[in-house]
């Protein structure tokens, strides 16, 4: 079972705006999308082959490819190489598997379903877009490299795991959710959080307004890593006691920072 | 209103007064300006910048060029056209032009596909962070003028950028003003000249820790809100309890100035002027205002519905605030449309073709493939601006005769030798 | 039919629709969540009076909890869901909440939602955190000894109540000891409660009364003291009857549970002192669900 | 010269006392010309079976400004979902309750309106209104400036300047901004806001001036009446949106002792408090008052459902109402000594009891107030809905059979409160035809428009007689403008721009010297930077001036 295939008929010179490619879609040859300041029809860019069947392929992959996935509501997406920005722009369902790294924006309002990279991502992971009051709100997604600054900017719910570092102002301003750092943060993580939970490894870089509450036996962890896989395999599986920090203090928040006690 | 002088060789002296200044966003219209021939001198009502900026020898305006040989215009108006016929990505940068002109780069833009961006627009941006997203309550430069009694100018002093701007927001006397005016400086300075400017205004400063601003605001937020935040550095009850006691408080920046988390502290200073609004009136004043930046952003909004930094491909605009930032497009860009006719700001690096619709004085880092001078708004030909405040824009007239066209018409031109 | 001497009347167990739900009770120790659990499900024989009928179903080891600690299945029922709605979220908030260690989770996936931990959050004053992890949301309240974790809500199932079985003895000692023995045995089914005092109702009812108000009264048919003043069900060798109520998530439970019970009475036999089998019912007409005795023997 | 000849259509010309009348109209030039006027024409339009009217014109909708792009700034999502297609004739705009300017005027010659009037210009803002207006197609447009919140009117009223000098002070602004009519909103209670007043009545003093909502509209009734401006003061009372207001809008007027007074939007004007919400329709009092004072007129401001952004002058209500904001965003502005603006996003909902009876009553206002030429039809785009709804509400006001189908859809609690069911008035075609252009244009004193006798400009519109009257009314046939063909079967085929239009009421001179000293002392710039000249409308075409009594 492949499903479709996208491959790239060359080097692409100008950024492709893949929005609407959509596993699913007996038409994407034929569907319009930006690439610079034009519009072409999809299958100039890409050979396509396969049949449809919940599942789309994109051979390669590249730093240029803007928005893989963006809408996705149900499939699969696998990217065998880079994104460009907006990878999984506000999805509500589906898979999507990247390879390699992605820009900016990456999950940004995703609302369900589940993103993947393999590499690094740039700023604004799982953030709020332009214009919009809040970031991803539900789904999961797992960075395995690091991320850019303002990782879950917003945030509102869902959980994100980063198993590299997260640069400054993670977590600005996030509203609710799970934000998993295992690298370094830079610094301000966390500042105007309301609510919602950051999984670090150190308090190091954890925004001025964070005050320490102490070690706790948190019956929370052990439900959660029996329920999220993800958070299982980042917090351990018999993840028990942790020290909470709570903030941000400076605005009345009611979110804390956990470090897991293994 | 016109002198005569001389006569002969020396061209004519003619004293302008009440010119309108397009630079900052203030909207000063009391500069006068003394045209000879070519050469303008700006006198009394200029600012030190707009002094300079003003100012022109009585030299010949260049010619333009293509691949740095001068050519007759025509040529360099088709040259660039050709050029852009042939672009997959153009950026349109700069944007230092009048309404007019941001009509006509609307209009080239929709045919050519690329990005839209304006030089100074980083401030804008983190202005819209907030109000685009939740909204706020804001006032304009006469508002201010007559009924705020505590200003609190939040980061580093705006008259950096605006140099009149006290003497014109927040002079000693105000209509609505029961006492001497106050203002507070949350986290910077007043310069020298703000202090002359602020004569008999009760001048207070709040110092905060470098990169305290968004803290500082949180903390002011959490009061005035009735929380009760955590202990820190500055201790913001006071001025808390001065802004819910002043009868209208008015929280202005620049957002330029900023930095980095400007954004974070624009939505805090918001969210107190909110808060205070539900007892008593407050109003933030927020500054962005630079060559005309509010009056692209505004003719943008009404002709094409998005902000700047809009990308247009295949006449479809999609916006995206970072994606089309002239930053990130020029990174894709094999074509760069500079347009700067208010001062000879340089385009930026650029791996791509550089046509140039510049300020004569321009000095390039590396010839433009097409060089086309054009004229200054409210110098050269007339035109319209808008304020920083966003409601008032200001008329701009024809001062002297220098033959150098306005972005629009090469726009236009260039437009019509495509098609 | 007579097994092993007891005889299985031709009579049936007429049940009703209840709505029900499951939780899952966990503590540091399994005494504290059986603690919680009893006391959850205390007071809750009969609908009539107590506004639902509940009790514990099992125990539930840790290794199969959500949250990895030992833990009790409690199963309530109501009437409706509306009343479900409204003993559920109570009864936590009384009894599990306040109960040392404890936490509370949804037993039940589907139909409809019943608050828990979104009706007990408010308890939190604002500190209440919420986590929402593989689309379910869990609630933590702080509270003294720490955080009183519980689910968001709880799924609900339509299921059976009033299944039961009469065990008619020759004497009180002689039924009380198979009714123990029938107890004992159908607690091991899942799926059921048995809501009565030990599992046991000895005031087995029937419906109305001749005073006004009163919904259930004396089953004076198998009282033995009145076998002189009336029609009787009891043959002169019974001396004792005592009733097992049984409340299902389903008809099968409730029948699986039935026949577990009568399998235990009959086991101990004539000889131990057990007449017959019987259960109550109204005629068959008022109640959808009949669970023939003989049919679930045979 | 050019010649247009419109054959086999019916003329529906109420102006002109034509009710589907065969007969050809002729366009000469640009303007109507008697049918006999020439002999063939260069090009002929075949109206079989078509209905002929003039070009629609809308007296009240918020089209152009800075509280528009405020709206459209505040609505990306909006403006990301609805893009207009590119095409030869289109532009790169989009929205629908924020649409651009170049979407404004497609959408509206689409359904066969050439002209929009944008009633609430804020001085300080008139030279922004005016860039914008020159970048909508097709439609002529103008503006009614909004005064009554200006602190120089206030000091005037307070001080007791006398009317004379209301009277130049208005004829100045009207020439400085070149706008055509005077519109007040919330009289005095925009700049009580500044000082911290939350409510303001109509016998309410302002705190700062001690000047009455009453005294102003007085006040400004008489300017125009003595200015002889062709349109009376185009009101947004007091206390929008308040239930109860009803007594308030009785009470205003009464205010006008028989002197002529525009009431805008008036469905958000006409609440009671009765029943258990305590807010209830008192339409059938104001209908009652509408059809006793000749003097007045309205528009209605017809509430339809889904998702809008209002827009408004009255910051003071906006505030009070930021809370129900949806999506949950809210700006307002204090303005430059004159007004302000509150723009705020809202999703009108048929099961919202509130919002159902604002619709009922939004309709039982059409259908009682009985002359059609003294009420319009209007939603106060977008504030009650977008324009591009306009079909849909004459199809309810027309077939009373589908009105009673989508009064049944509404909150059940909302139908309890309304006697719209008792109401059997069905709009005749006719009727349409008055309500959407010859009436407003004669409210408006453009005696060359809303008609189509001889001289009358040559906005014609051509309308399939369809007996759906929502598609109807959706698609023109053909509409010309000025004698061009600007769409053909409801789509566009041609880019023409209309004109812009003002009054230019002479004024006593020393007005001058003292806005000239009110600029610089008050606003801190010059009054000569403030006014705007003719080249500045429409790339130097300058406006077309209207006749007043007092002309310059």
């Amino acid at each position: 079972m492949t499903g479709l295939v996208l491959a790239p008929r060359g080097t692409f010179e100008a950024r492709v705006d893949l929005t609407g490619a959509l596993p699913g879609d007996e038409g994407l040859a034929k569907l319009k999308i930006g690439y610079g300041g034009r519009r072409a029809e999809l299958g100039e860019l890409f050979e396509v082959s396969g049949t449809v069947d919940g599942r789309l392929t994109i051979e390669g992959g590249g730093a240029e490819l803007d928005r893989v996935g963006a809408g996705l509501s149900a499939g699969e997406i696998v990217v065998k190489g880079d994104v460009g920005v907006g990878v999984g722009l506000r999805a509500s369902g589906g898979t999507i598997v990247v390879k390699g790294s992605a820009g900016d924006f990456a999950a940004s309002e995703l609302s369900g379903g589940k993103v993947a990279i393999a590499g690094d991502v740039g700023a604004r992971l799982g953030a709020a877009g332009d214009g919009s009051k809040r970031g991803m709100s539900g789904g999961v997604v797992v960075v395995g490299g690091s991320a850019g600054a303002r990782a879950g900017e917003r945030m509102r719910g869902g959980v994100i795991l980063i198993d590299g570092d997260a640069a400054e102002n993670a977590a600005s301003d996030l509203i609710a959710g799970t934000l998993a750092i295992a690298g370094k943060l830079g610094r301000n993580a966390g500042r105007g959080m309301k609510r919602g939970t950051l999984f670090l490894r150190s308090a190091e870089g954890l925004a001025s307004g964070f005050r320490d509450a102490g070690e706790h036996d948190l019956i929370m962890l052990r439900v959660l890593v029996r329920r999220s896989q993800e958070l299982a395999a980042f917090l351990g599986e018999d993840a028990g006691k942790a020290r909470r920090y709570a903030g941000d203090l400076n605005i009345g928040g009611k979110g804390e920072a956990l470090i897991v006690i293994r | 209103m016109t002198e005569p002088q001389g006569g002969g060789a020396t061209p004519q002296k003619v004293v302008r007064p009440d010119v309108v200044c397009p630079f900052c966003g203030l909207g000063c219209d009391d500069v006068s300006l003394t045209v000879s021939g070519l050469a303008v001198e700006a006198g009394e009502g200029a600012c030190g910048r707009a002094a300079a900026l003003f100012r022109r020898g009585g030299e010949a305006p260049p010619a333009a060029r293509v691949n740095g040989y001068e050519v007759p215009l025509e040529a360099a108006l088709a040259a660039a056209a050709e050029l852009l016929e042939a672009a997959r990505s153009p950026a349109y940068a700069g944007l230092g032009t009048d309404v007019d002109g941001v009509r006509h780069v609307i209009k080239l833009a929709c045919r050519t596909g690329g990005s839209v961006d304006h030089y100074a627009s980083a401030g804008l941006f983190r202005n819209l962070s907030t109000s685009q997203r939740r909204g706020w309550v804001a006032t304009t430069l006469a508002e201010v003028r007559n009924h705020c009694d505590l200003m609190v100018v939040v980061g580093p002093d705006p008259s950096e950028a605006f140099h009149r701007l006290y003497a014109r927001v927040t002079p000693k006397t105000g209509r609505f003003l029961d006492g001497p005016r106050k203002i507070v400086f949350l986290g910077g300075e007043p310069s020298a000249e703000a202090r002359t400017q602020l004569d008999g205004v009760v001048v207070e400063t709040v110092a905060v820790p470098e990169g305290g601003l968004v803290d500082a605001l949180s903390r002011l937020q959490a009061i005035v809100g009735g929380l009760a935040p955590i202990e820190g550095d500055p201790d913001m009850r006071p001025l808390a309890e001065a802004l819910k006691s002043a009868k209208y408080g008015v929280l202005a920046w620049s957002a330029a100035a900023l930095g980095e988390d400007g954004d974070l502290v624009i939505e805090r200073a918001v969210a107190v002027v909110e808060t205070l609004n539900v007892e008593t009136r407050a109003a933030c004043l927020p500054l962005a205002g630079r060559d005309n930046l509010i009056g692209a952003n505004q003719a943008f909004l009404w002709n094409v519905g998005f902000p700047l930094r809009t990308a247009f491909r295949g006449g479809v605009a999609d916006h995206d605030q970072s994606a089309n930032a002239t930053a990130e497009a020029l990174k894709d860009a094999d074509i760069v449309v500079w347009i700067s006719a208010f001062r000879p700001e340089r385009p930026p690096a650029c791996d791509g073709r550089l046509i140039a619709l510049a300020h004569p004085a321009t000095e390039f880092e590396r010839e433009p493939d097409v060089f086309i001078p054009v004229g200054q708004p409210g110098l050269d030909h007339a035109g319209l601006v808008f304020r920083t405040d966003t409601v008032v824009s200001v008329p701009l007239k024809k001062h002297r005769d220098s033959s150098l066209i306005s972005v629009a018409e090469a726009l236009s031109r260039i437009g019509g030798a495509q098609s | 039919m007579i097994l092993n001497g007891v005889e299985i009347r031709d009579s049936f167990a007429e049940a009703f629709p209840m709505v029900g739900t499951r939780l899952i009770i966990t503590a540091d120790t399994a005494k504290w969540a059986m603690i919680a659990a009893k006391t959850m499900t205390g007071f809750a024989t009969s609908v009539i009076g107590c506004g639902c009928e509940a009790g514990v179903e099992r125990e539930v080891p840790a290794a199969e909890t959500p949250d990895g600690r030992p833990g009790v299945a409690v199963l309530i029922f109501a009437m409706d869901i509306k009343g479900l709605k409204s003993v559920v979220p109570n009864r936590i908030g009384q009894c599990v909440l306040t109960s040392p260690t404890s936490a509370c989770f949804a037993g039940i996936e589907g139909g409809d939602a019943v608050s828990i931990g979104k009706a007990l959050r408010y308890f939190g004053d604002g500190w209440q955190i919420s986590k929402n992890v593989d689309d379910r949301r869990i609630w933590r309240v702080p509270v003294m000894e720490g955080e009183f974790v519980c689910d968001h809500e709880t799924g609900s199932v339509t299921g059976v109540g009033g299944g039961n079985i009469l065990i008619l003895g020759t004497s009180r000692g002689e039924a009380l000891a198979a009714a123990e023995a029938a107890v004992d045995a159908m607690d091991k089914v899942e799926g059921c409660i048995l809501p009565f005092p030990g599992g046991i109702v000895r005031s087995g009812s029937k419906v109305g009364s001749k005073y006004k108000g009163m919904f259930a009264s004396s089953n004076n048919a198998y009282c033995p003291t009145l076998r002189a003043q009336g029609p009787t069900q009891l043959p002169p060798e019974v001396a004792s009857v005592m009733e097992i109520v049984i409340d299902g998530v389903s008809e099968k439970a409730v029948s699986d549970c039935t026949r577990a019970g009568i399998e235990a009475v009959v086991k101990l036999g004539r000889d131990k002192g057990v007449v017959a089998i019987d259960a109550g019912n109204y005629g068959g007409n008022l109640g959808p669900f009949h669970f023939k005795l003989r049919e679930i023997m045979s | 010269m050019t010649a247009v000849r419109i054959t086999n259509g019916k003329v529906l010309d109420p102006a002109n006392g034509e009710a589907g009348v065969a007969r050809d109209v002729v366009v000469v030039d640009g303007r109507i010309a008697a049918a006999d006027a020439i002999d063939g024409a260069a090009e002929t339009i075949d109206a079989k079976g078509g209905i002929v009217m003039a070009g629609g014109i809308d007296i009240h909708s918020h089209i152009a400004g800075g509280k528009s792009n405020i709206a459209r700034m505040l609505m990306v999502e909006e403006q990301r979902a609805i893009r207009e297609p590119q095409g030869p004739f289109c532009a790169c705009g989009g929205g629908l309750s924020t649409m651009t300017a170049h979407a404004t005027g497609c959408r509206y010659a689409e359904m066969g309106y050439t002209a929009v009037f944008e009633p609430a210009v804020i001085a300080a803002n008139a030279r922004h209104m005016h860039a914008e207006m020159a970048d909508i197609p097709f439609l002529d447009t103008g503006g009614y400036l909004v005064l009554g919140n200006d602190d120089f009117l206030l000091d005037l009223i307070a001080t007791g300047a006398g009317q004379q000098a209301v009277n130049d002070y208005v004829a100045w602004q009207l020439n400085a901004t070149k706008t055509m009519a005077i519109k007040i909103v919330n009289p005095g209670g925009i700049n009580a806001f500044k000082f911290n007043s939350r409510w303001m009545n109509l016998d309410e003093k302002n705190p700062r001036y001690e000047v009455t909502p009453r005294t102003i509209l007085q006040t400004l009734i008489r300017a125009v009446t003595d200015l002889g401006l062709a349109h009376p003061i185009h009101l947004h009372g007091c206390n929008l949106g308040v239930p109860g207001n009803m007594q308030t809008t009785l009470d205003t007027i009464g205010a006008t002792e028989g002197l002529p007074l525009h009431m805008t939007h008036v469905q958000f004007h006409s609440y009671g408090t009765e029943g258990d919400r305590k807010f209830s329709s008192g339409a059938a009092a104001i209908a009652e008052a509408v059809n006793k004072n000749p003097n007045i007129s309205i528009d209605v401001g017809q509430v339809m459902f889904g998702q809008t952004v209002t827009a408004s002058a009255d910051f003071m209500t906006q505030h009070r109402n930021r809370g129900i904001a949806s999506p949950g965003r809210f700006i307002g502005m204090d303005i430059e000594m004159d007004a302000a603006c509150g723009i705020l996003p809202f999703n009108y909902k048929d099961k919202s009891f509130v919002n159902a009876l604002q619709w009922a009553i939004g309709l039982e206002l059409f259908l009682l107030v009985e002359d059609p030429w003294r009420i319009f039809l209007t939603t106060d785009h977008p504030n009650g809905g977008p324009f591009t709804t306009y079909p849909h509400l004459i199809k309810l006001l027309m077939d009373r059979s589908f009105r009673e189908e989508q009064f049944s859809k509404l909150a059940k609690s909302a139908r309890k409160h309304s006697n719209l069911l008792e109401i059997r008035r069905e709009y005749t075609l006719e009727e349409i035809a008055i309500v959407t252009r010859a009436a407003p244009a004669k409210i408006l004193g453009l005696t060359d428009r809303g008609h189509l006798g001889a001289g009358a400009v040559g906005d014609v519109v051509v309308y399939r007689d369809d007996p759906d009257r929502e598609a109807m009314f959706s698609r023109a046939s053909y509409v010309l403008k000025d004698g061009t063909v600007i769409v053909k079967d409801g789509e566009i085929v041609d880019l023409v721009y209309g004109r812009t239009h003002q009054v230019a009421p002479d004024y006593d001179g020393s007005m001058d010297a003292r806005m000239d000293r009110w600029f610089d002392e008050a606003l801190g710039y010059k009054a000569r930077t403030f006014k705007l000249s003719d080249d500045e409308i429409r790339g130097g075409q300058g406006a077309v001036k209207h006749e007043t009594v007092r002309s310059s």
